[in-house]
C-alpha cells in the first residue's frame, strides 16, 4: 500500500508547494505535512499529492554501498551473508 | 544519487538481486524451521509478486500476503456507503482511483453508478476536491477518504484547509485504518503461522518505526521496516533469516533512507487534531478489531457524512462467499490457489472476497502473475 | 456481461473483447469479421482489399505530438498497414457539437488533410452531423479506409512457436501523454505522443524483402493487448523479455507515480511485429533506419504451453505472466 | 461562414454545403471527393468499386417503422445503392456514452443485422468507443460500406433537358415521424418512417434493363435538397409538377400545423431517379411492383435556362422557385 | 365537409383557382385606375406567393406585402434583448420557432447564442413553457412573447395559468403588436400607392370585422377579411375589385366561417385583463406608432422581464443598412427587385432590412420563390 | 402572420383540454380561449395550441357552394364577376 516514490524538489512557492520531478515528470505537491524544512534539490518521499518525508541522501548512499558490497562479496566467493 | 531515476536503476540492479537471492538461499539451508514472511504491506505483494521475488526464495521460505490494501480490508457496507452517497441528489462523491472497481454487496462499484448517472469523480490527490468544490458551490462534495497510516495525514490536510477556510460543500466519509492493531490481532488468533513480519515501509515514514519493539519484543517476531525496491525487500529477508538464526528476533529498520525511530511527528500531529480510534472496526476478510480505525473527532461532526447521511446509508451489507478462504490465506495457513472458487466463481473482475478485490490482494496477485500454474 | 456500458467496455482490455465477442460477433458473424484482425481483408476481384474503421474521441483534442485528426487519419491508415495494405481511400464521418468553433475545426482538417499526404490517401467521402449542444464533447471523428494488400498472408492466427517479436520503438507515450493532460492531474513532461503513420515503415520492410507473420499497432490496452491477442488467436504463449522493452523514463515516472504499467498504456505509432527468427535482426535494422522506429528491438518469442498467456521474463530471472489492462486507467494509492 | 457550428451545418440544406465546400472540399480537395455524389466511386483494379460512410444521431433512437440500428444499415447501403452499387462489406463505429442499456444496444445490433441480411451485406470490421456519461447522447453508429458497381455511369452532373424526374413514393414520412417525436411536441400519427434499404428496388431496374441516368436518395433537405443539387451540378434548371408530388395526408397535416413544406422533409427509403423520358414510364411500372415505391411517379422533367433553379408548377399553372430548406426545422406561427 | 382535408382540398380546387382568377381579369378590365392591394398579413403573402397568385392577377391589380409578420417588424433592439436574456446565468430564454432565425445587431441569432451554450428553447405554444419551468425550478424561463392579435390571448392565457397557480420561475418579455394602428400610419403617411387592403383573417378571428369599418370609412378604400386557402383570397380580391368598379368601399366579410363581427370577446378580455397599450412602439421599416404594441399591466411588473433586467438589457441598436427600401416597399411605392442590396449583400441568411428577415417579409418571399428573375 | 388551421375535436377532457385531429395529426390543445361551448366533432380554428375560434359549418359549406356555382357558371360561359 502506500505508493510512494522519490522526487527532487525543483521549486518552493510561498503557498508551501513545490514543483517537484518524478522520472522526469513534473508537478505541484503540497509540503504541509513536512515535518522538517527542504530545499531546492532535496529529494522526498511523495504520496497522493504531498511530500511525506525527506530522503535522506547518505542513507541512500549508504544502503547503495552495502548492495554494492555485497555484490563484489558474492563476485569473489561463493558465500555466506 | 544525481536523480531519481538512478536511485531506483541501482535497486532494481539484475546482479544485486541475483547474488542477494542467492545469499539468502545459502543461509536458509541453516534454518531450523521453515519461515513464513507476512509482508503486511499489499505494496509489498505487489513488488513481491510483480518482481517475481517470490520465485527467488528457497522452499523454506514464504511469503504470506498480509492486510495492508486499504480497498482490500474495507467491509463491504462502507463500499454500500459511497454508492448510497454517490447517488443521492446534488452529491459529488470523490474518491482515490482504488475505490473505484471495488463492488460493494449488490456487485455493483462506483464505475458502475457513475455509468448509471452518478457524479462520482476520482482524484490523484485528497487537495484535488477543492477546486472541485469550488466549481460545484451547489453540490455537496463527499471526500471518501481511505488509507493507512501513510494516507490519514493527506486527508486531515484537506480537512485542515476546509476548516481554515470554511469551505461549507466538502464533507467526509473516514475509512482510515491503522497497521498496528491489526496485526496485533492477526498474532492474537492462535492460528496464524506467520513468524515473521516485513513492516511497511510507507505507513513507518509517518509512524517511524518505534511502534514495531513492543511488538517485536511481545510476540518475539522479527518486524523488519523495508522499502519496495527488490533489493531493498531481498535485504529485509535477509535480516529476517539472520535474526531468525541468529534466535534474537526484533523491530530493525531496513528502509533507513526514508524511515526514522520517530517518524513524521508533524503529520501525526494534524492526524491526532481530526481524528481519534474507533472502538472498533469490521476488517473485511479478519472482523472486527478493537481500536483499528479512525473516525472524525465529535466536534468535526459538521464535517461527518457518516452523521449527515445517516437517514439514508445502509448498516448491512451481503456476505463474502461462504467458501472464501481469505482469513486463512491472511494468517498464512492457505494459498489462493487451494480456494476452491480461486479462477472461477471468483477472479479479479468479480470478486467473492477481499483477497480479490484490488491487485494488492493475495488472491487477486496470484491470477494476475502466476494464473494457476506458472 | 453487465447491465449497461462502462467506460471499461471501450478501454481495449477485457470487458471490450467481450462486448465484441458476446454482441457483436454473435449478431454480425461471418468468416472475414471473426478473423479479428486490425483491418478486414475482403476477396475481391483483381486483388485483395483491406478495410477499417475506427472512431476517434480523445480528449483533448490537441495534445503534445499531434491531435485528433492526424489521429483520425493515422489510426486507420495504420490498421490497414497493419494488414500488409497501402492505404488508397478514406471515408471521414464527422459528429460535431453545435458551438463547435470553426477555426479548431479547420485546424483539425488542415491536420488530417497533412497526415493523408504521408499515406498517400485520399478522403473520398465524408458525412457531418451536428448534434444539440451538450450531446458532444466537441466533436468525434470516424474514419473508415480502404487498402489494397501487399503482404497477402499476415494473421494474428499465424504465429508459431520460434518466431521473434519485434516491437518498433517505446511503449506507453501517448497514453502517458493523454493521461497527463488529463484535467486535474496536473502533470507535466517533454513527452510528445508518438502518434505517426506507419504505412511508410511497412512499406521499407517490403522493399527489403523482409517476410512478416503478424503486425499490429499498439493502441488502445497498449503492448500487452496486442500480446494476448496474438497468444490467444494463435493459441501459443509468448515470452517477453522485460528489459528488452523499450520504454521511455518519462513513461516509467508515471507509472511508478500512478501505479501504471508502460505495457498497459496506449500507443499511436508503435507497433508490434511477429517474424519468423531468422528475419528479426533484419528486420529489426531495417526499422531502425525509420525515425520513429530506432529503438526498434526484438523484445521476445512464441512458446509452446501456456496458451494464450504472455510470459514476462525479468532481468533477474524470475518469471511471471504479463497481466491484462483493465479498461479504464485508475491511479493507484496502493 | 459563422464562426462555430450550427444545428443547421447538419441539415442538408444551405449551411451544410457551405461547410463542406469551404472546408472539407478545400483541404481534401481530389477528383474522386468532388464528385460530391452518394458515394464515391474508386477506380480499382477489377472493376469500379463504390465506397460511402454515413453517422447516425437521430433521436429519438427508435421510432414508428424503424431504429438508429436500421437506419445505420439501410441508410449507407442506400448511398451505395443510389450508385448503382451492390452493397458488399460494411464497417460500423459504435460511440457510446458510459451508461448506456445493453438490452437497447442488443435491440439495435439486432435490427443492424436483420437489415443487412436485406442487403446482402456484411459488417466486416468495427470499432467501439465510450464516451463519458454526459458526452454523447446515448449512442451514435457511424457506417461505411463498400460496393460494387452494377451500373456504371449515375451522376448527378449527367442530367440533360428532357429527362424526367421520377421519385419512388411519398415524401416527407420519416421526417414528420422524427419531429412529430420530439419532446415537448404532442404530436401523434400513425404514420411510419419510411426508412427501408433500397437496394431490392434497384437490382428490380437492373434486371429489367432500364438505363438510369441519376439516383440518389432524398435524405437530410429532402427531395428539395436531391433536386437542387442535380440541377446545381449539372446545370440545369428543373421543372416539377407541385401535385405530382406524392405525400401522405399527416405529412400534410404537419406541414400546415407547423409552416413546413413536404418536399424539405427528410426521407429514409423514399428516392429521386433521373431517366431519358422514352424510359420513364416503364421504370414507374417497374418500380410500382415494390411494396415501398407503389406511388413511384413522375414528378417533372429537366429544363434549360434557369441554371441550378427547380421549378414548381402548381395545379393552376402558376410557377415558382421551390426553395432550399433552411437547415433546422422550426415551427412557425406565421 | 366531413373532415379538415376535404375542405381544405375544396378550397385549393384548380379549376375553381383558374375560374375566379380568370373573372377577376375579366372584370378588372373596366379599373379606371390600378389597384394596389395591400395585404397586411404574413400569412397572406406565403399564400400568394406559394400558389402564385399573384401571377394570376392582371396588369393593374398588383399585390402589396404589408407589415404583418411579427418578426419582421420586431425592432432590433428586441432581438438584442432577447439574445441579452438568454445569456444571462441561470436564465432559460423560450420563445416561438420563428424567433429563433432573427439576426439583432451583431448579426448573431438566438440560434447562434444557443451553438455558443445559451439555453434557448423554441416551443410550439406558450403552454410548454410549463414544463421547462416545472423541470428546472432553480432557474429562470423568459417567455420571449411575439406575435399580433391572434397570438397575444395565447400569451394572456400563459400569464393566467402563472398568476393562477403562483409560479414562480416564469417571466414575460412583451412584444405583442396590433393591426390597425400600423394600418392607420401607413395610410396617414401619405406617400403610399395602397388602395384596398386584405384584412388579417385569423387577427380577425379575435377581433372581429368590426375594428375596419371606421378603417374604410375613414379612408374611403376597400377592407376585405380573406381566409388564407388561393380560393380565399381571390375571392378577397373579386370583392375588391366590385367595391372598386361600384365606388363603394367599404369594411367587408369574406371569411365568415371563422371570423363574426364581434370576434372573440373571451380572447379580448384575458388580453385586456393583463395588457395594456404602450405609448409607442418602433416598427421596423415603418418607425414609431402610437399605440401599437402592449406592455403588461403595472400590476404584472413582477412578471415583466424588460423591468426585471433592466439594468442588462440594450437600448440601442445597430440600424438596418442606409439603402434598404422596405419603408417604399411597405407603402407598395417599391419592389424588391429595385433595391439594390437585395440578393446581393441582402439575403434570407444575411437580411439587411425587414423584409429580407423571416419568410413572410416580402423581400425573403420574392428570394425565395421568384428569385431575380422566375 | 398567425398559421392557424380547421381542425376537428376528438374529446375534452376535464382540464378544459382537447384531443384534435389536423388532417390526421393529433395533438392536444387548450380549449380556455373559446368563447362558446364546443363539443366533439365541431371545427375549431388551433393556433399555437389553442382554440381561438369555432369554424361555422354552415358558412363553410356556403362559401364552397358559391365556389362551386361560380365554376359552373365559368364552364357555361366566359363570363365576368
Ligand atoms: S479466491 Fe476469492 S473466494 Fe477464494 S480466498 Fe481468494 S478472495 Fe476469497
Ligand atoms: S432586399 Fe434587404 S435591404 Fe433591400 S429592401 Fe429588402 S430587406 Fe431591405
Ligand atoms: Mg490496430
Ligand atoms: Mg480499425
Ligand atoms: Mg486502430
Ligand atoms: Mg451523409
Ligand atoms: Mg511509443
Ligand atoms: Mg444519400
Ligand atoms: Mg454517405
Ligand atoms: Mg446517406
Ligand atoms: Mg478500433
Ligand atoms: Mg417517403
Amino acid at each position: 500500500m502506500c505508493l510512494s516514490i522519490p522526487s527532487e524538489i525543483l521549486s518552493i512557492d510561498e503557498n508551501n508547494m513545490a514543483l517537484i520531478d518524478t522520472m522526469g515528470v513534473r508537478r505541484h505537491i503540497s509540503l504541509d505535512l513536512m515535518p522538517e524544512p527542504v530545499e531546492v534539490g532535496d529529494f522526498i518521499l511523495l504520496h497522493v499529492g504531498f511530500a511525506i518525508g525527506k530522503i535522506s541522501r547518505e542513507e541512500a548512499l549508504a544502503s547503495l554501498e552495502t548492495y554494492r558490497e555485497l555484490l563484489e562479496q558474492m563476485e569473489n566467493r561463493d558465500g555466506t551473508l | 544519487m544525481k536523480n531519481t531515476l538512478e536511485l531506483t536503476a541501482a535497486l532494481r540492479h539484475p546482479q544485486a538481486i541475483q547474488a542477494m537471492a542467492s545469499a539468502i538461499g545459502t543461509a536458509a539451508t541453516m534454518l531450523e524451521t521453515p519461515l513464513h514472511i507476512m509482508e503486511i504491506c499489499g505494496g509489498h505483494t505487489h513488488s513481491i509478486m510483480k518482481y517475481g521475488i517470490d520465485t527467488l526464495m528457497p522452499e523454506n521460505i514464504r511469503f504470506v500476503h498480509g492486510p495492508g490494501c486499504p480497498v482490500c480490508v474495507l467491509p463491504k457496507v462502507r463500499v454500500d456507503h459511497a454508492i448510497c452517497m454517490a447517488t443521492q441528489p446534488d452529491t459529488i462523491l470523490v474518491c482515490l482511483g482504488d475505490m473505484m472497481r471495488v463492488p460493494g454487496s449488490g456487485g455493483q462499484s462506483l464505475q458502475h453508478v457513475r455509468a448509471d448517472g452518478a457524479d462520482v469523480r476520482f482524484v490523484y490527490s485528497p487537495l484535488d476536491v477543492l477546486p472541485i468544490a469550488a466549481e460545484n458551490p451547489g453540490k455537496t462534495v463527499v471526500f471518501f477518504a481511505i488509507g493507512f497510516e501513510t494516507t490519514t495525514p493527506t486527508t486531515a490536510s484537506l480537512l485542515h484547509t476546509v476548516q481554515a477556510n470554511n469551505l461549507s460543500n466538502i464533507v467526509f466519509h473516514i475509512n482510515h485504518v491503522m497497521v498496528p492493531p491489526a496485526v496485533t490481532a492477526l498474532l492474537q488468533s492462535g492460528s496464524s503461522s506467520v513468524n515473521a513480519f516485513i513492516v511497511p515501509g510507507h505507513v513507518s515514514a509517518i509512524s517511524g518505526w518505534k511502534p514495531y519493539e513492543k511488538l517485536a519484543e511481545e510476540h518475539q517476531v522479527p518486524f523488519v521496516v523495508s522499502g519496495f525496491e527488490p533489493v531493498d525487500i531481498l535485504a529485509a529477508v535477509r535480516t529476517i533469516v539472520t535474526q531468525s538464526l541468529e534466535k534474537k528476533p526484533a523491530a530493525h529498520n531496513d528502509y533507513r533512507r526514508v524511515v526514522s525511530y520517530e517518524g513524521n511527528s508533524r503529520a501525526r500531529e494534524l492526524v491526532d487534531l481530526y481524528f481519534e480510534p474507533r472502538s472498533t472496526f469490521p476488517w473485511r476478510g479478519l472482523g472486527d478489531i478493537p481500536a483499528s480505525a479512525l473516525q472524525l473527532r465529535e466536534r468535526f461532526r459538521h464535517l461527518d457524512a457518516e452523521i449527515l447521511f445517516q437517514s439514508v446509508l445502509p448498516e448491512n451489507s451481503s456476505d463474502d462467499h461462504r467458501n472464501c478462504l481469505c482469513g486463512a490465506i491472511l494468517r498464512g495457513v492457505a494459498l489462493p490457489g487451494q480456494c476452491q472458487l480461486f479462477g472461477r466463481q471468483c477472479t479479479p473482475s468479480n470478486p467473492q472476497g477481499s483477497c480479490m478485490v484490488s491487485s494488492e490482494g493475495a488472491c487477486a496477485a496470484y491470477y494476475k502473475y502466476r494464473g494457476e500454474a506458472l | 456481461m453487465k447491465e449497461s456500458i462502462q467506460l471499461a467496455h471501450g478501454g481495449g482490455a477485457a470487458q471490450s473483447a467481450e462486448l465484441i465477442r458476446e454482441l457483436f460477433f454473435r449478431y454480425f458473424s461471418n468468416e472475414i469479421l471473426l478473423q479479428a484482425e486490425d483491418a478486414a481483408v475482403l476477396p475481391m476481384s483483381g486483388g485483395k482489399l483491406a478495410f477499417t474503421t475506427d472512431g476517434f474521441t480523445v480528449s483533448p483534442r490537441q495534445f503534445p505530438g499531434g491531435d485528433i485528426g492526424k489521429l483520425a487519419v493515422c489510426g486507420t491508415c495504420n490498421d490497414l498497414a497493419m494488414m500488409g495494405a497501402r492505404p488508397r481511400y478514406m471515408s471521414a464521418g464527422f459528429i460535431l457539437e453545435e458551438g463547435f468553433a470553426l477555426s479548431e475545426l479547420e485546424a483539425l482538417v488542415r491536420s488530417m488533410a497533412e497526415e493523408l499526404a504521408h499515406n498517400g490517401c485520399q478522403i473520398v467521402t465524408g458525412d457531418t452531423k451536428v448534434v444539440p449542444r451538450g450531446s458532444a464533447d466537441g466533436l468525434y471523428i470516424t474514419t473508415s479506409a480502404v487498402g489494397s494488400v501487399e503482404i497477402p498472408s499476415l494473421s494474428a492466427a499465424a504465429l508459431q512457436p520460434g518466431h521473434r517479436i519485434v516491437v518498433s520503438g517505446p511503449v506507453g507515450d501517448h497514453g502517458t501523454v493523454i493521461f497527463a493532460q488529463r484535467e486535474g492531474m496536473d502533470l507535466q513532461t517533454d513527452l510528445v505522443s508518438d502518434c505517426a503513420s506507419l504505412w511508410p515503415a511497412v512499406q521499407e520492410i517490403i522493399q527489403n524483402g523482409i517476410p512478416l507473420v503478424a503486425m499490429r499497432d499498439a493502441t488502445r490496452g497498449g503492448l500487452s493487448a496486442v500480446l494476448h491477442e496474438w497468444a490467444q488467436q494463435s493459441s501459443v504463449s509468448l515470452t517477453v523479455q522485460q528489459d528488452a522493452i523499450p520504454v521511455r523514463p518519462e513513461v516509467l515516472g508515471i507509472c511508478e507515480l500512478l501505479g501504471f504499467e508502460p505495457y498497459h498504456l496506449a500507443n499511436e505509432g508503435t507497433f508490434v511485429l511477429a517474424v519468423e527468427a531468422r528475419h528479426a535482426a533484419e528486420l529489426v535494422e531495417v526499422l531502425r533506419t525509420k525515425t520513429a522506429c530506432h529503438q526498434a528491438s526484438i523484445i521476445g518469442e512464441v512458446c509452446e504451453g501456456h496458451q494464450g498467456k504472455v510470459i514476462l521474463e525479468t532481468a533477474w530471472g524470475t518469471r511471471r505472466f504479463m497481466e491484462m489492462g483493465s479498461g479504464e486507467l485508475l491511479p493507484r494509492i496502493c
